[in-house]
């Protein structure tokens, strides 16, 4: 799909993109390790009960999440759900086509989703209402507004922002178990917050939060997710190429170091957006 | 029966009867796209995009003497009170066709043979009229794309609340309410281009619901003209 | 879909229909305003809770309708449910293909339904049986035999007849809310007759109830549905094309009245129907 | 323990175990089709229509040397006692295979090189046997399409009801009975195109359901030719 | 879809294949009226509930058998599941393609399906736990793995095989209505051992047993399943041609003759099965 | 709390931390495709093809210079605890591509311009690790059809169980314990080219897991070797 916009990227910048990263700089002028600006709106969404707009150079990304009654999995009886879908909308680039997901964006769903439930940041179990019958189902749609480089990062973010400043009402059960709205909105409860760092092999050198350029000829891709300062949950190595064996150590060095700078940037973000309500 | 109006004759959100709620909009919003523009309509938040003209696949769709015009009117799962299923519904495949139909008297297709131009409407939040907002932005985000118009197509809807005919229904007021006429206008061509009809008029109410859209379109199409003229000559967002 | 059809008629005919049309007539002899003869036979599909079919010039048409019991909708826990569906059969016409249904066949569904719907012909709360349980569903099926021309009245005026005419079990509620049927018949309670009429603008003329050919050189289309003499409960714009408001108010009128004559039609074949039965 | 033949040998009916119910044909029937016809087969329903031979879409699944047929067996959702889902079964996908493979024999198709011949069958009320009932249907329109055939195919079923083999099983006699043999036959060159088996028949009583299922054909095959006389040289609707 | 392949068979092999058929032989040795060597191996898949892998000359197929709990349909509340899916793998044939089944693949299941409900070896009746509420589902899954010609009785035998040597969980019914795993393993009951047979006519004459080259220049095809040695309980005539009376006649005494041949072989292997595990 | 490995530092089915579950290998095991294997890896069966280079459909999927590799990892319906769906989860496409990704540097795609080639897993039984033996057994299926390869893809996961790295989970293990990742190398190249974690690892935990894997990945190899040697030059077979 991309094919056509990779094959002129190549040709016109491939041998500049290669030359400037071989002297520990990008085109745009960041360090190999830098990530582009992360701008976090949250509550852009008033009627989702927790959504976040984020800005990572130029790809925008907005997560909503809905908070609603449903039924568990039969093997999960007394937990709660988490879904997460992604959608490149089609007015996100010329390549992304109106349809069911394809596999990149089943892929972005299933590594978002992968950081939120491996690091445990929502307790499912505290979502069970009445075991085997109504639980609280967590929805978290991503929906891509324009397409700049690192989706994962940026849908990651949208994510983690929304869920950590959602909002939902309290619910009770009656002896009957029957389930009440009691009027009252909380929090929704959450633990930590994980940080994915998508990174890239161009040229043989490992560069941080890709754009779109440095994707059309970087040669494989991989996202760790933190957990916290010491803890990684999430992995995902992409595209056909391959990482050394020094090249994943160092990746697992560097997703905990920048996780933690993007971290601090969710929660302020985050904080300032309850100020703000 | 009804508590939509009051007894001084204001709504829920204070408006009076031929109000427009509160209208935001900004042109050339998004980085790929040929033509985008944002709007927020009341709560409504709507982000349209413009592809093309551009190849046509499969290729034995296209038309040697014009551009085929596509559409998709859209709303994000997070966009409703009650999550909606990704997979679009039968009322988004409709709201995307009379949408089209609204906005292709404005194109000047015949420039474009054998292309395609591909409009996309994404309700990023819903709030009641979405489908009116959604024209405005579509015509804004074409216009931004530099495709040969011969008009804008504003868009606004007028309905019947607590027994009272009533501008640009909300919500609440669209689900409570009596009836709903959404409509789009070419201000210049004299033409209605999107009309529906959803809950009792008797004739008089019709013509007068008509006749109070229409002037709602002309708001909105101000709104349009301010929002090219500072996105080409100024700063870029207005409000109303 | 229909692209090579409409450009044949174009071509042949086109200046010989904007010829008559500009005289205030039709190719076939009609005046503007005139409907093409109507035959409805009530009761075709006997196994069917009312069905009929319908053949408006060269259109032909078939709705069937089943009740069912059913649950009700989450935010409608006490009323009944109506579902319109249409599919353009392929025995119909040349650019009809089986599948799932188009937008054309999703557009012809949903203003028939509105017709139904807004006009409060059925009372919904009426077919609750069991609240938030068990109520009676409506399905309203519409197939197209013969594509003809102006679908949509063709189709409108099948499931009005279809519901009119249509009986169901007398279903009872015992005290624990269990649905038994009592084995009675009785007829589906409706008010109102609601019926649309459908316009095109040809040469900046009115005309009504479209041929095939008219519908190929038309500019736009318009579906205006009356609940009685005097009120108006739905309406559809389509087409490529405009109205002025002038045509908007002729429009409106048209409708009222043309739509009192096709009433009076719909009433003597559904009486004719249970006579025959 | 089966009250679907009584004491003589009567069913619930009325009929006798070699009968047929009433069948009513007519040919023409519909406008756009370039053959149709319509079948009653009992309280079966059923419209068949051809269109084709017609240019094959899409182009590569043309084959140099002949037509090639498609079929489609389909039911309306108000055609079953309870309604059926719009969504083709798996039951109407079988279906439409078998038809299409009991009526290709019947064509030459070789005088229609890289075209495609569309067979549509719509049931509109079903009440057992409509698959033979539709291969009937579809033959016929087929001939009214002026397709070269070297024969008609013709059905009818034969099965087992409280043990007795009989002719022409409806619903609830299929429903309720023991087993059901759908055949279809081209009575001019001696061939069995359709055989289904759904139950238990012993070595003795399948001859005995084929023999009868095959006398069934012959009297369809008799109705089929006289509503083609009727079409083209009389009054075009045969009842029998 | 076969098309192309068909064309290169009919071609070179044709006219050597009905010569021999025509001297009463086949191309691989065999008489018109023998089976290839079947090999059957059961429990396969030690996870599914029932197993078998079967291979028919070059055809090789895998039927599983899942058995679990669910709900009854509507009109038969008081009877267990039985729900036949079949997929010709990708990996089995060139001519295969992923993807949801195609009218090959639905009539290949629906065929085993006939000979497995048709025959009554599962009393459907015996496996409702509560009626209306729980039933046991008994789902056969069958796999192709590689289309060597006739897979109608491939499948069949493996499906039959499987179902034959299945075992389950013992469910119990509390008084209340809940169903509870006893732990204790018992077999799936079953009598009868049905029997699909499946012939092809070449040059009017007909063989059993098709291979996959016979099957591309056989004109006509017909499966049937006896019940036992003298029942005959299911039947699917195939392919663009057509059969005699005579050929019918001789179709269903061949049918009950092998198959009593291929029971006993189906007997002898699961036998040989319950002693390996 | 958790009993996965017991007081002697043994886990529920005997094995060491460190160590493999039996692993079973065949090479050239379908009569039809082009290349195929068949892996037993603990309860794992998994069955590879490889069809292809071949012409591409539709066309203008075609790349002028290469070929393009498509690939499916599927699991039958019997082949977990619970029956599986058979529509692809979106589990099942996510790993499709992962493991095209961990494949597609083995191969000179270049030599094979304007072509497919199709990799097709089939999950029979799953046990944990099924993407790590898929990747294993595509592999040899990719050399037995003879396309030009510069390493075979060679996979293992290593995971935490009872707060211990861990050799290989099975499908108990996987649910069980804290974390698994799996991996796949390539052995001669140097390349770690599939790579997923779930679970929480310190940052110490996870190097000591990639090695582990890595080790476990190097023995899987070793094996490969072995079965094509075998299927080549010897009796078909390996087991481990």
């Amino acid at each position: 799909m991309a094919g056509k916009k990779a094959v002129v990227v190549e040709h016109l910048k491939r041998d500049q993109m290669l030359e400037v990263v071989s002297k520990g700089k990008r085109l745009d002028g960041r360090g190999l390790l830098d990530m582009r600006p992360i701008s976090i709106e949250i509550g852009f969404i008033e009627k989702a009960n927790g959504s976040a707009k984020v800005r990572l150079g130029n790809t925008e990304v907005i997560a909503g999440v809905k908070i609603q009654t449903g039924k568990p999995f039969d093997d999960t009886p007394d937990k709660g759900l988490l879904i997460v879908t992604a959608e490149v909308l089609p007015i996100a680039s010329a390549y992304a086509e109106p349809g069911p997901p394809n596999e990149e964006a089943i892929e972005l769903a299933r590594v978002v989703d992968r950081g939120v439930r491996e690091s445990g940041m929502i307790d499912l179990s505290k979502l069970c209402l009445v075991e085997g019958k109504t639980v609280l189902a967590v929805f978290v749609d991503i929906s891509v507004l324009n397409v700049g480089g690192n989706l994962f990062d940026a849908a990651s973010y949208a994510a983690i922002s929304a869920l950590v400043s959602a909002k939902m009402p309290k619910y009770s059960v009656t002896k009957d178990g029957e389930v009440k709205d009691t009027g009252k909105i909380v929090a929704l409860s959450t633990k930590l917050i994980p940080v994915s760092i998508t990174m890239a092999v161009i040229d043989d050198t490992i560069i941080v939060d890709p754009t779109l350029d440095e994707e059309a000829v970087m040669t494989a891709r991989i996202t760790l997710t933190s957990a916290d300062k010491s803890i990684l949950c999430a992995g995902q190595k992409g595209c056909a190429g391959g990482f050394s064996t020094e090249q994943i150590t160092f990746a697992a060095d560097t997703s905990l170091k920048k996780g933690e700078a993007v971290r601090q940037i969710i929660k302020k973000s985050v904080e300032r957006g309850k100020k703000k309500r | 029966m009804s508590n939509l109006v009051n007894s001084k004759g204001l709504r829920q959100d204070g408006r009076k009867l031929n109000e427009l709620r509160p209208i935001k909009m900004e042109v050339g919003v998004l980085e790929n796209a040929d033509g985008s523009a944002y709007i927020e309509f009341g709560k409504n938040k709507i982000m349209a995009a413009v592809y093309g003209p551009k190849d046509v696949h499969p290729k034995h769709m296209s038309v040697p003497d014009r551009a085929i015009l596509r559409c998709r009117y859209h709303m994000t799962p997070f966009s409703t009170d009650t999550r909606k299923n990704p997979a679009p519904s039968r009322r988004e495949i409709e709201i995307s066709k009379v949408i089209r139909e609204a906005l292709e008297p404005t194109l000047i297709l015949t420039d474009y043979p054998r292309t395609a131009i591909a409009v996309y409407i994404e309700v990023l939040q819903s709030d009641g009229g979405s489908r009116c907002a959604g024209v405005s932005a579509a015509s804004l985000a074409l216009a931004d794309a530099g495709i040969n118009m011969t008009d804008l197509a504003a868009g606004c809807a007028a309905g019947k609340i607590a027994g009272k005919v009533a501008l640009d229904l909300d919500d609440t007021e669209d689900k409570e309410g009596d009836a709903d006429m959404p409509l789009a206008i070419l201000p210049n061509l004299g033409k209605v281009t999107l009309l529906q009809l959803d809950g009792k008029f008797t004739r008089k109410e019709f013509e007068q619901a008509f006749n109070l859209a229409k002037d709602g379109c002309m708001k909105v199409y101000e709104l349009q003209r301010k929002a090219l003229t500072e996105k080409y000559f100024g700063k870029g967002e207005v409000e109303a």
